[in-house]
Formats: C-alpha cells, sequence, structure tokens
C-alpha cells in the first residue's frame, strides 16, 4: 500500500496549522493553526512507532509485538507543552483585547501607529 | 445553566465517578492506560464541570483559590523533591533505585510519587487557569 | 552525597525549584530572596563546573542512574561550562537590579510572580546549555520561552502585549521546527542522546531525513538567536518588556540558542555534513552580512534608545552567525567569544538605560520611552549612567582595550586565513556603523542642551548602578585578560572541531 | 626609580592629574593648580628618561596580554622619547596659556577641558612609548576619542558637525585601513612589535609591500595626508588652546610620529626601496595644494590648519625618501613643527581673546597694539617657511640635503615651491599688522596686549623656536640614534 | 491451518492500517475547512472534532496513553479554553486583508522540505527501523517492574523530561496568574494612548 501515506497526510495537516499562523491575523484563529500545527507534528513521531499487528506497549504474557513506546512518551511531553502555549497565547489575546479593543493583527498595528504618531507630536 | 435541574441532578450524580476516574487513572497508570497527568487533566474537568453546573463560586469554594495555587507549586516541588531524595540518598538526581532498600520497589516509590507531584501540578494550574479566565469576564 | 559529584543536577535543579518556592510563600521579598539565592548558587556552581571542566575535562551526569542513551545524561563540556558562565553570571547580577528596578515597572502584587518567571527562565536557559539530551533540549527551552513570554508582557507600554504575542507566535513556531528536526534525527537514529546520534549519524550521513533535520532546525533555532531575516521578535520584545528582563533576554536568550546552533553542528552533525554538502555556509555568509549592515543600519535611524541597542543586538548576533559560517577554529573561537562578550556589554546597556528609564520619569509615574528628544544633556545629570553607555557602546565598535575587539580580532584572524580580505574590509567597515549608532546617544547626551522645563533628573539609584558597573567593568576586563574568554573559547572549539590539542 | 617605574609613573600621572582635576573642580584655581603641577611633573619624569635613552638603554615594561603574542607594552626608543619631550613640555606651557584663554573667554565646562586634556596628554605618551602596533593603535584610538569632547567643546550645531567630521574621518581611517594593515602585518610575521630594521619578512612581495604601505599612510589620518586631511579645518572649531597643543602638537604628532615609527621599525628603509615614489607624489601634491588652499583663507586658525596639513606632508615626505639625512629632519622637523605652530596657535588665540577677531583680513595695523603677540607671531612664520634664525631652518636643511642625496629632483621642486607659498601667506600677515594701518572699525574698539599667562606661554614657546635652531643638540642626537640603529 | 491464521491476520492488518488512512483523511478534511471558515465559534468547535480525530488515530497507532491525554487535552482543556477566551473576545474573524502570498510560500517550502525528508525515513510500520532496535529493547525488559512501558519510560527513564514538562505547564500556570490578575488600576490602558 502507500507507505508514505501517513507521513503525506502528516504533511498536508502541518502545513495547514502553519498556514494559518503565519497567513490569519486572528489572534484566536492564530492560536488554533498554531495548535494544530504543533499537533500534527505528534503523527510523525507516532505513526513511525506503529508497528503493525503489535499492541499498546503495557507488557502483558498475551502479546510479543508492541508499538513504540518511546515515542509516546516524548509526544506527552509535547501535547503538555501545546496546551501551556495555548493557555499563554490565549491570556495575552485576552489582555491585548483589552487594550486594544481589537484582536486583529492589522487593527492593532495600526493603532500602535496611531499612538506612535502621537508621542511623536508630544515629544 | 445554574436552574437546570436535569442537569444539577446529572452532575451530582456525575462528578464523584469523574472524580473515582481520576484516581483510577493515577493508580492505575502503572499497568494501563493513564498517569499523573490524565489523572490531572480529569479531576479539574470534574471541579470545571461543577463549577459550570452550580457557578464558579461554588467551585471556588470546594476548591478555593489559596488551595489551587498551593497544588500549582507543590506539584512541581514535590517531584523536584523526589530528585532530591535520591541525591540524599546517596544515588543520582531522580535515582529512584536508592529510594527503597530493594531497587525495584524504590523504582515503584519513585514512580509514586512522582506520578502524584505531577497530578497535583496539572489539577492545579488547569484549575487555576480556568478559574482566571472564567472571572475575568467581558470588560468593555 | 557528595556535592562535587553532584553539581550538574543542582546547576539547573536549584532555579527551578526556587521558583515554585517563590510562587508558593506569596511574599515578595522571600521570593526575591529565594530566586537570588538559587541564581548566586547557580553562579558558584557554573563557576566550579567551568574549573572542574577545565582541569579533568567533559563531565558526564546520568539522571536517574540510567546510563545514556537510555535515560538522559547531563554534559558539560568547555563550551558548556562556558556558556553557564555567563548565564548564570548574568542571572546572578541582574537579580539585584531588578529588584529596585521593577519597584517602577510592575505593579508590587505582581512581583513574586517575576521572580518565579525569572528563576524559570534562568533554570531553562541552563537546562538547554547542560543537557546531553535532545528531546531534553526542547522541554527545557519551553521553559525558558514560556517564562520569556510572561516577563516580556509584564512591560507597562501596551506594545508589550503585543510583543510578546508576536515572540509567542514565532517562538512556538521555531520550537516546533525543532522538534521536527529532532524527530526526523530520531527516526533515522532512533536514539535521541547527543553524543549517541552523532555517533550513530556517521553510518547514514548526508541522508534525506538527516538533511530535512538539519534545515528544520537551522531554522528553528535561528527564529529563536533571531539570525537576520527572522528576528522581527527582537526589537519589540526588548523595547517594550521591563528593563531587567530585557538586559537578561539580551544578554543570554539569543546566547544560548546560538550554543544549540553550535552544539547541533559540530557535536551532532559534525562540520563534514554541515559545511560540505549543504550550501549552508554561504546563506550563512550572505544572512551575517545582511544583519551586520541591515540591522545595524536601521539602528542608527531609532529613536528610541532601547529600539537602537536592540537593532544593534540583531547586527551584532551577525557577527556571531558570521563565525559560524567559517568552519575554522578560529571562526567557531570568534563566535563563542563574541557571545560572551557581547553578551556582558549589551546586557550592561540594557541595564543603564533602565537606570535612564528611573531617572527621566517623574517620581510616581510612569517611566516614558528613552526617546532621544528626552534624552538630551542627559550626561550633566547622570554621568555615570552615560558614561557606560558610551564604554559598552565602544565595546559593541570593538575599539581595542574592550572586550568586543577581542572578538572581531578572531573573527577577522579567521576571514584571513581564508584568504577573504574583502571579508576583513566588511567587518571593519560594519563596524562603523556600530560608530554612527552609538555616536547618535553621545552627541545627545553630552553635547545637546537639555529640553526646557525638563523634570529634575538623577542618576539612578545605586542598586541599579553597581550591577550595570560590574558588567562595564567586565566588559573592560575581558578586552584586557583574555585569560579565561579566549583560552576557552579556543579550548571549546578545538573540542567541538575534534582538534584537541 | 629605575627607568622603567618612570614609564609607569608617567603614563599613570596624567590620569591622576585627571582625577585630581574632577576632584578639585569646584574651585577653579585648585583645579589649574593641580594642572600644573602634573604637568610639571610629568615633564620632570620625561626628563628622567631622558639620559638612559641617549647613553643607549631602551627601558620596557608589558602590562598585560590580551591576544597571546600581543600584549600592551611600552618601550623607550629615541624617536618616542622625543615625542614625549615634546608633548609634555608643552603641555606645560599649554597649561599656562590655557588658563588665560578659558578664563579670558569665560569657557564653559571647563573642567572637562582640564580632564580631557590630561587624558589626552596620557595618550600622547602612551603613543610616544608604545611597544608594538598593537598598544600604538590602542592608543591612537583613545586619542580620538578623548580629544572628541574638546573639539565640539563649544557644544554648538557647528561644533557638533565639526567634531562628527573629526571622529568619522580619525575612526573611519583608523578602523578600515590601519587596523586592517596591522592585522595583515600580524598575520605575516606574528608580531606586532618594534624592532629596530623593521620585522617584514625579506623578500616581501613588493606589491604586497606597497599596499600595507598604503593602507598604513592613509590609516594613519592624523597625519593628514590628502585626502584624509579634512577633519584638521573642521577641528579649529575648537578653543585655542586645544588646536594649539592637540592639532599642533600631540594630534598631529601622534600621527607623523607613527608614520615615521611605522616606517623605521616595521618596514625598515631598505625594505621600503623602490614603493615609496607613489608618496612622495602624494606627500608632495599635499604640501602644495594645502600651500595654496593656505593662501585663499581669510580666517586666520583656518590658515594655520592648512599650514599644518601642509607642513606634516613634509614630514612623510622625507620619510618617504628614505635617506638616513631626511628621516633625521623629518625627526627634527616633528620637534620644529610643534614649536613653530604652536606659537603661531598661541598668537591667533591671543589676538582673539584681546580683540576677537578670526580674520586675516582685519589684522591690519593690530602689530602697534599687540607688538608680543606679533613678534612671536613672526618667528613662527619664519620657522614655518624654513629661514633662520628658526627652528624650521635646520629641519628643511636635512630634509633638502637627503634628498640631494637621493637626487630626489622632485623633492626640491616641491619644497622650493612651498617654502614660496609659506612665505606668500605668512608674510602678508606680518606685514599687515606692522604696517597697515589700524581700520576706522578696530580704531572704535581699544585693546591691549593678551592677558598675562598667554603672553607668558607665547614668548617661551617663541624662544624655544629660536632656541631649537641655536642648539638643535637633544633632538639631533635623538635622530641620529634612530637612523645609527640601522 | 496456519495459512488460514496468517491470511486472516494480515486481513486484520491491513483493515487496520486502512481505518487509520480513512481517519487521517477525516483529519484532512476537517482542517481544510477550518482554513476557510471565519465564524470563530465554528473554528473552535472543529479543532475539538480535529482533536477527537487525532485521538482516534492515536489509538489506532496503540498509543492509548497518547490518545486518553490528546482527548483530554486537546478536546477538552483546549476547546474550554478556546470558548473561554472567545467569551471574552470577539467572535468573528476579520476577511483577510491581503492576499497570503508569502504565508503561502513558506508553507510550500515548508512542506516540499518535510515530503523530502520524510520520503527518506522508513517505511510505515517497518519493524527493521532503527527506532525500534537501538534504545527501545531495554525499555522493553520491564527493570521497573511497571507492565505500562510507557509509564515506565516517562516517570523513570526519562523522568527528568517529565519534571520539565511539569515545570512547563507551572509556567502555564503561574504565567496565566500574572497576565490575568486583576491589576488595581487599570495602567496599561492608560500608557499607550
Amino acid at each position: 500500500m502507500l507507505d508514505h501515506f501517513g507521513y503525506v497526510v502528516t504533511v498536508l495537516l502541518m502545513v495547514a496549522g502553519l498556514f494559518i499562523v503565519i497567513a490569519r491575523g486572528n489572534l484566536i484563529k492564530k492560536l488554533i493553526g498554531l495548535s494544530i500545527f504543533q499537533t500534527s507534528v505528534y503523527l510523525l513521531y507516532i505513526v513511525p512507532g506503529k508497528l503493525i499487528g503489535g499492541t499498546a506497549p503495557i507488557l502483558s504474557p498475551q502479546f510479543s509485538v508492541y508499538s513504540n513506546p518511546l515515542p509516546h512518551v516524548l509526544i506527552l511531553t509535547a501535547i503538555v507543552v501545546g496546551v501551556a502555549t495555548l493557555a499563554l497565547g490565549l491570556a495575552l489575546a485576552v489582555r491585548i483585547r483589552e487594550a486594544y479593543d481589537s484582536i486583529e493583527e492589522d487593527e492593532i498595528l495600526m493603532r500602535d501607529q496611531i499612538a506612535n504618531s502621537n508621542e511623536g507630536m508630544n515629544a | 445553566m445554574k436552574h437546570d435541574l436535569v442537569l444539577r441532578v446529572i452532575g451530582k450524580l456525575l462528578i464523584p465517578y469523574i472524580l473515582l476516574f481520576a484516581l483510577y487513572v493515577q493508580f492505575h497508570g502503572d499497568f494501563g492506560p493513564g498517569g499523573g497527568f490524565q489523572a490531572g487533566v480529569i479531576f479539574a474537568a470534574g471541579i470545571v464541570f461543577y463549577a459550570l453546573i452550580f457557578g464558579l463560586e461554588n467551585a471556588r469554594q470546594v476548591m478555593p483559590d489559596r488551595l489551587v495555587e498551593t497544588m500549582l507549586s507543590s506539584g512541581v516541588l514535590i517531584y523536584a523533591g523526589v530528585g532530591l531524595a535520591g541525591l540524599f540518598l546517596g544515588g543520582n538526581y531522580l535515582d529512584y533505585f536508592v529510594l527503597d532498600p530493594n531497587p525495584v520497589h524504590g523504582q515503584h516509590r519513585g514512580i509514586f510519587w512522582v506520578e502524584a507531584g505531577v497530578a497535583i501540578t496539572v489539577c492545579g494550574v488547569m484549575l487555576k487557569i480556568f478559574y482566571m479566565f472564567a472571572s475575568r469576564g467581558r470588560s468593555e | 552525597m557528595s556535592i562535587a559529584a553532584h553539581l550538574p543536577a543542582l546547576q539547573v535543579v536549584l532555579p527551578l525549584i526556587s521558583a515554585p518556592l517563590a510562587v508558593l510563600l506569596r511574599r515578595r521579598d522571600l521570593a526575591f530572596w529565594m530566586v537570588t539565592a538559587a541564581a548566586w548558587a547557580a553562579f558558584a556552581t557554573a563557576i566550579q563546573l567551568w574549573l572542574q571542566v577545565g582541569a579533568s575535562g567533559t563531565i558526564s551526569y546520568h539522571i536517574g542512574s540510567w546510563p545514556p542513551p537510555w535515560g538522559i545524561e547531563y554534559r558539560v563540556d568547555r563550551l558548556s561550562s562556558f556558556v553557564l558562565l555567563l548565564v548564570s553570571g548574568m542571572a546572578a547580577v541582574m537579580l539585584p537590579y531588578a529588584r529596585t528596578s521593577i519597584e517602577r515597572e510592575i505593579p508590587e502584587e505582581s512581583h513574586y510572580l517575576f521572580y518565579a518567571m525569572f528563576g524559570l527562565c534562568l533554570a531553562g536557559l541552563l537546562g538547554i546549555t547542560i543537557t546531553g539530551d535532545a528531546f531534553n533540549i526542547f522541554v527545557f527551552l519551553e521553559i525558558s520561552s514560556l517564562a520569556t513570554y510572561v516577563l516580556i508582557a509584564l512591560g507597562r507600554d501596551r506594545r508589550a502585549l503585543t510583543a510578546a504575542y508576536q515572540y509567542l507566535i514565532m517562538g512556538s513556531i521555531g520550537a516546533t521546527f525543532i522538534v521536527i528536526g529532532i524527530g526526523f534525527l530520531y527516526l533515522t537514529t532512533g536514539t535521541l542522546n547527543l553524543a549517541d546520534m552523532a555517533g550513530r549519524l556517521r553510518g547514514v550521513e548526508s541522508s534525506r531525513p538527516v538533511l530535512a533535520a538539519l534545515a528544520f532546525l537551522t531554522v528553528g533555532i535561528s527564529l529563536k538567536l533571531a539570525l537576520f531575516p527572522l528576528h522581527q521578535w527582537l526589537p519589540n520584545a526588548y523595547t517594550y518588556a521591563p528593563s531587567p528582563v530585557t538586559a537578561f533576554l539580551a544578554a543570554t536568550a539569543t546566547k544560548v540558542s546560538v550554543y544549540v546552533l553550535i552544539r547541533f553542528y559540530f557535536s551532532v552533525f559534525g562540520e563534514s555534513l554541515v559545511y560540505e554538502h549543504l550550501p549552508l555556509p554561504q546563506i550563512m555568509l550572505g544572512l551575517s552580512l545582511l544583519a551586520m549592515f541591515g540591522a545595524s543600519f536601521i539602528a542608527i535611524f531609532q529613536d528610541n534608545l532601547k529600539r537602537l541597542f536592540a537593532y544593534s543586538s540583531v547586527g551584532q548576533i551577525g557577527y556571531i552567525s558570521l563565525g559560524l559560517s567559517f568552519d575554522s577554529v578560529h571562526g567557531l573561537t570568534a563566535s563563542i567569544v563574541h557571545l560572551f562578550n557581547h553578551g556582558i556589554a549589551k546586557g550592561a546597556i540594557f541595564l543603564l538605560i533602565g537606570g535612564i528609564a528611573v531617572g527621566i520619569a517623574t517620581p510616581g509615574a510612569v517611566a516614558p520611552a528613552p526617546t532621544f528628544d528626552r534624552l538630551a544633556g542627559l550626561a550633566k545629570r547622570m554621568p555615570l549612567t552615560c558614561f557606560g553607555i558610551v564604554l559598552g557602546g565602544l565595546s559593541l565598535i570593538g575599539v581595542p582595550g574592550t572586550a568586543g575587539f577581542i572578538s572581531k580580532w578572531y573573527l577577522i584572524l579567521a576571514a584571513l586565513e581564508q584568504g577573504q580580505f574583502w571579508l576583513v574590509g566588511a567587518i571593519l567597515l560594519s563596524s562603523l556603523l556600530a560608530v554612527a549608532y552609538v555616536w547618535r546617544f553621545v552627541e545627545v547626551a553630552y553635547f545637546r542642551a537639555p529640553p526646557a522645563g525638563h523634570v529634575a533628573r538623577k542618576e539612578a539609584p545605586l542598586a541599579m548602578l553597581i550591577p550595570a558597573w560590574l558588567l562595564i567593568a567586565a566588559t573592560i576586563w575581558f578586552g584586557l585578560d583574555t585569560s579565561v574568554t579566549v583560552d576557552t573559547a579556543l579550548d571549546a572549539a578545538r573540542q567541538l572541531m575534534g582538534k584537541a590539542q | 626609580m629605575s627607568p622603567e617605574t618612570v614609564i609607569l609613573v608617567a603614563l599613570a600621572l596624567p590620569l591622576l592629574g585627571a582625577i585630581g582635576i574632577v576632584l578639585a573642580g569646584k574651585s577653579p584655581n585648585l583645579r589649574e593648580g593641580v594642572t600644573l603641577v602634573t604637568a610639571l611633573g610629568l615633564f620632570a619624569c620625561v626628563v628622567q628618561l631622558l639620559d638612559p635613552v641617549l647613553t643607549g638603554a631602551r627601558p620596557a615594561v608589558s602590562l598585560l596580554e590580551p591576544l597571546p603574542g600581543l600584549p600592551i607594552a611600552f618601550r623607550v626608543e629615541p624617536l618616542g622619547m622625543l615625542f614625549a619631550l615634546i608633548a609634555s613640555g608643552l603641555w606645560i606651557v599649554n597649561s599656562i596659556y590655557s588658563i588665560g584663554y578659558m578664563r579670558g573667554n569665560d569657557e564653559k565646562h571647563q573642567t572637562r577641558f582640564y580632564v580631557c586634556f590630561a587624558l589626552a596628554i596620557a595618550a600622547a605618551l602612551a603613543i610616544a612609548f608604545a611597544a608594538n602596533l598593537l598598544t600604538l593603535f590602542l592608543f591612537y584610538e583613545v586619542l580620538t576619542l578623548i580629544t572628541y569632547p574638546l573639539v565640539t567643546h563649544a557644544g554648538t550645531d557647528k561644533a557638533r558637525s565639526g567634531g562628527r567630521t573629526y571622529l568619522v574621518i580619525l575612526m573611519g581611517t583608523s578602523v578600515l585601513f590601519l587596523l586592517p594593515a596591522i592585522i595583515y602585518v600580524w598575520h605575516v610575521t606574528g608580531t606586532t612589535d618594534f624592532r629596530a630594521g623593521g620585522i617584514l619578512p625579506v623578500g616581501m612581495d613588493k606589491g604586497a609591500v606597497a599596499i600595507l604601505l598604503a593602507l598604513f599612510m592613509f590609516g594613519i589620518g592624523k597625519a593628514a595626508l590628502m585626502p584624509f586631511h579634512r577633519w584638521l579645518p573642521a577641528a579649529m572649531v575648537a578653543p585655542t588652546p586645544v588646536s594649539a597643543l592637540l592639532h599642533a602638537v600631540a594630534v598631529v604628532k601622534a600621527g607623523v610620529f607613527s608614520v615615521v615609527k611605522i616606517v623605521v621599525y616595521v618596514f625598515g628603509l631598505d625594505m621600503l626601496a623602490g614603493v615609496t615614489d607613489w608618496l612622495i607624489a602624494i606627500a608632495g601634491f599635499t604640501i602644495v595644494a594645502a600651500s595654496v588652499v593656505a593662501l585663499h583663507a581669510d580666517n586666520l586658525k583656518r590658515r594655520l590648519a592648512y599650514s599644518t596639513v601642509s607642513q606634516l606632508s613634509y614630514i612623510v615626505l622625507a620619510v618617504a625618501i628614505l635617506a638616513p639625512l631626511s628621516v633625521i629632519g623629518a625627526v627634527l622637523h616633528i620637534a620644529a613643527h610643534a614649536f613653530g605652530k604652536i606659537t603661531l596657535f598661541f598668537a591667533a588665540g591671543s589676538i582673539y581673546t584681546a580683540s576677537h577677531k578670526t580674520e586675516v583680513s582685519q589684522l591690519d595695523g593690530i602689530g602697534r597694539r599687540m607688538p608680543w603677540t606679533m613678534a612671536a607671531f613672526g618667528i613662527g612664520a619664519l620657522s614655518m617657511i624654513g629661514l633662520p634664525p628658526a627652528a624650521g631652518f635646520v629641519s628643511k636643511w636635512y630634509l633638502v640635503s637627503g634628498a640631494m642625496a637621493q637626487a630626489q629632483w622632485f623633492t626640491l621642486a616641491v619644497v622650493l615651491l612651498s617654502t614660496l607659498l609659506n612665505a606668500g601667506y605668512f608674510l602678508p600677515v606680518v606685514y599687515r599688522a606692522f604696517f597697515r594701518p589700524l581700520s576706522a572699525e578696530a580704531q572704535a574698539h581699544p585693546h591691549g596686549e593678551a592677558p598675562l599667562p598667554i603672553m607668558i606661554a607665547l614668548s617661551i614657546t617663541a624662544a624655544g623656536t629660536l632656541a631649537l635652531f641655536f642648539f638643535p643638540d637633544v633632538p639631533l642626537a635623538l635622530a641620529q640614534q634612530l637612523v645609527a640603529v640601522r | 491451518m496456519q495459512a488460514q491464521a496468517g491470511a486472516g491476520r494480515r486481513g486484520r492488518d491491513d483493515i487496520e492500517a486502512l481505518i487509520i488512512d480513512i481517519l487521517l483523511v477525516l483529519m484532512a478534511f476537517t482542517v481544510l475547512i477550518l482554513v476557510r471558515i471565519r465564524h470563530l465559534f465554528t473554528v473552535v468547535v472543529l479543532s475539538g472534532i480535529y482533536s477527537f480525530l487525532m485521538a482516534t488515530v492515536l489509538v489506532a497507532l496503540d498509543a492509548v496513553d497518547v490518545a486518553m491525554t490528546e482527548a483530554a487535552v486537546g478536546a477538552g482543556v483546549s476547546t474550554v479554553l478556546l470558548l473561554g477566551a472567545l467569551h471574552l473576545c470577539k467572535s468573528e474573524e476579520a476577511r483577510p486583508a491581503h492576499k497570503p502570498w508569502i504565508p503561502l510560500a513558506v508553507s510550500v517550502s515548508t512542506a516540499a522540505l518535510l515530503i523530502y525528508g520524510a520520503m527518506g525515513l522508513p517505511d510505515f510500520a517497518d519493524p527493521d527501523a532503527p527506532i525500534h532496535h537501538h534504545v527501545v529493547p531495554r525499555y522493553m525488559q520491564n527493570e521497573t517492574d511497571v507492565p505500562n512501558v510507557v509509564t515506565a519510560v516517562l516517570a523513570s527513564f526519562r523522568g527528568y523530561d517529565t519534571l520539565g514538562e511539569t515545570t512547563v505547564v507551572f509556567t502555564a500556570g503561574a504565567g496565566v496568574i500574572a497576565l490575568l490578575r486583576r491589576r488595581r488600576k487599570a495602567v496599561e490602558k492608560a500608557d499607550g494612548k
């Protein structure tokens, strides 16, 4: 079968996530893109660890083939990092929304420019 | 949602089981899927569920902010402390073999405490974050 | 238990524990003393480790007593001990400064969190430096990054929030790239231990996943170290973060990223892979030159002093990456020495700028941005601060007698070795750009009349001046006595390139 | 004290003096007292070194070694000895003069002025005693930076822009040309020490030698070789004592001193045979072109500045001829020009202090009101033109002898032409001062001579200019030692 | 008899692979829709669905621990957090102001690089891949007497990573407190204006 099909879809997911992060101006949508980007990396690690016919790496006399546990451990950590980043990002987005009354990057930039030019005039 | 009787009844029935399940996940982690992190999240989810049904203030009485903030840091301290215990008992950092005269028991003991630390911090953090967001409110 | 054998673990664990303790105690003063004591202990540990490594070679420490590659290994060699020295030393000097400085910048009820975050950032940076495990690098990178985002967002200007958010996005993309790179390496070698990985890579050199890993790691780490076109997060982050944060980041964060890059290039991929199979050195040379000229040029036209020196940092990073592009012992030495020297000088400058922010503020009000029109004639009121900035600036220029000269010397040496005379010219020409931006400050501060109706200003508090001047003194010291810096860097470079004597 | 200790004391003394000046900043009398005492002490130190050097000793000290094989070290040899003597000796006179000038003109920031002055002298001495290129370069840069506040002393826009030119040219040339040259020397030879006979390997490629020489000559921007001379007139925005000591003695002499030192101790005269023609041409061009500009300059200080540009190139030219006699001439000219030009600047400052006149065209008849000043000016002018009984004659004599020995007809032509031009722009000043009637406007503003300290200083240097003609023994002995050690 | 068992087994294996592929395709669709949609509430719901699909795939890939965590975190915590944040912000994304050519170029070149690298990786479920042979066998020897190898590696062999991970969580928690703590005065609003 398609030996690398898993990889191709993984790549598609990753790139879609990355695209949302860079291309979208909405702070929350960016974060969702970021988390999709991060999540899809899980597949990159886990898919190769799978052995067809194997089972989850919980040792038991009934089974002899287990999927690789190491990627699982790593990805557990990565998931935690992902959610930690998301939480902080959202907290920042909320604060930005309060300070600028917007979560659109373009509007925020515009408001900063106005503030900058005012600063220049006062000086 | 506060006044939805059905939800309240179901919640009352369900929440203890959620918390129990969290404990199961915590202590069964050696033998099946699960462990401190999942347990912490599930436990926090139980409280969040409670907060959604019975209101944030009620939840805050069950799990007061002080307690939550203490959990936040004590989990990490327990974990790091297990590591230091390894040092004091003559091993390397995070060495569980020296925690018990029988090295394999030492591993069990180490893993138990470490998982406990993870669960406490994770539960504390999840709850704290939820509280922070929930109590922020829309400020216009 | 003998402490000496466990120093590598304590190096990271002490600051790491100090942070939750600070949060647990919730008292501002206790938190301060907790984190500061941890930082000082970390500095003492780093000195001890540096001496040990210098005397008896690389130290390997097995965490959990699991031997590598099964467990996580801490590995201290000449290079990592040097970077540990820089990072912990900076924290040790800057924390006392921060105590006075943040009183004016951060609401009091958040102080304990500030210290906790500072401790975490420190622990993260130290962890990245000391570990010998690829995935562990990522974990500690995230600890330091998350702490950094929060620290930046604590700045008083609302633009600090957007700066932190932007850094969070770019930093996370970078970190994810790094994870992808590590993933490729792991999938081809089956191990996560850096040394083991290097050994197993010798068999599969230049296979496609390895090259992809190299590319992803390079891009990811370059995002973190603000290599020229990927530097966009840096100027705003440095400008709007609280002053001690700016100083600490400028002195350590990008430097540790450089360290990671060097570590991967020389200790994992090996120079033959990095430098022979890909046009990487050429690309890096081009980007470095762009940074040296482009960013320094932009710096000249900045009106905010903090932003000016932020762009200068981007330019100076160009020198560091330029050294890497040479693939020679002297080039690498230049990079290592410059990351140290520039860290000290830039840290000192940002500390002093923090002092200016205090000095030009009306008492009780929020400090205004240190823009040039507010700095006119400042030297009269704040002579020590201004003179310190000038001395630090001389080091950025690379005037002999300052630390900056030493690194440029080795950079030029490396260019000469390869017969690239035009590059010598380029390096020197770019330092003239540094003259230009440093001199803008000199002219304004020393030779322009103070604005009419200006508020009464006086010198920054001693608690802020002393740490800053310690670093300025170090900048001069390391320009005159290089037995610590150059010897270590040369040794480290030889060790990395397998040309140990 | 052993000569080694004396070196360290001589280097440290101005620094201590600077600290003392800062501490005494509140009380002007005490502050100037500190300056004078420091200057006298320094000169005493330097004089102590003269005897050992004349008897062949070369005391040396090494401070630090920032880069392996590249220490910061000092070593006193004849050329440096002479430069140190001139710089420290004239500092005393200049300090006296400064007191009169700075007070007479109510200048601001006087403490800063005296501090920078002391530090500048320290840097000049360090340059004089430098034992290798790195040390020389280090203090060369220090000298640039420390004199910058002096140049921009007035703080006006004009002063700032002059200061910018000053800094850009001096820093630019030194970083872009001098530093690469030093690095290249180190790259080739593995050392930057000054050694008699040169350090470059025998048989080095002539092209490389020529390029290296060019880098050095243009890199030493303080020698004001065209086209990098613009900083010198720009620096004239500084108060006159600064122009006098720094831009007639310390800074520009640090430049030509470095030129001579590098030619003699890095290249060696033999090494350069056949590669200096272009340098002779450029130096010759600079001499003539600068003189022509000076001829048209109405501002007195500007005229003096271009005269300096021209005179500095005499020294470069003399060295470029590579004849031992002309090198002696170059060394003597360092001394002669120092005394002559400082006298001229003193006179210009004296005129400004007394009458606030800055242009040559305003000077009609002023010699009757300020006879001493203008007499001193006349002596300085004689020295510049190279007429007896002034010091400039001696140095030019050696220069011309050297050129004759090498059959350098071009040089002779240049010297002749420039002598005429020098006469052309100096004598009219003297003529106006003594033989033209006072203008109506000047008559309306009566004034006498400048304050006493100015007059004392002026007289000392004018007398020195004459004395060097009659008793050139010490500089001559040093110069001969320099050439003899080949 | 044996051949039959083998055939049956292979059939089961193929089905296993097929399920995984179908789930992956579903995920791809979800994400593609997600890119287009601008109503943020829908986007959040879709990202929750995405996480559930991910968790299912992970179960199929035998990563039960990871699946459980992803279900709890990705579909649970993240969604709650996003909804909470959305509650505090606007829920409609603005129309992009300019064509996203540069992001597209960056994404495409990243994709190319990823594909380039991934094509050189060992085949899917290749038992000879280095990751199955170098470090893992020792983990399987059950030195810690903990049957769930993931737990054993997580908490013991690589326990230090997990300490780091816990610290990351702690950092996020403390960071959110620092960011969202109510200030006594609203300072930052006054500043920029």
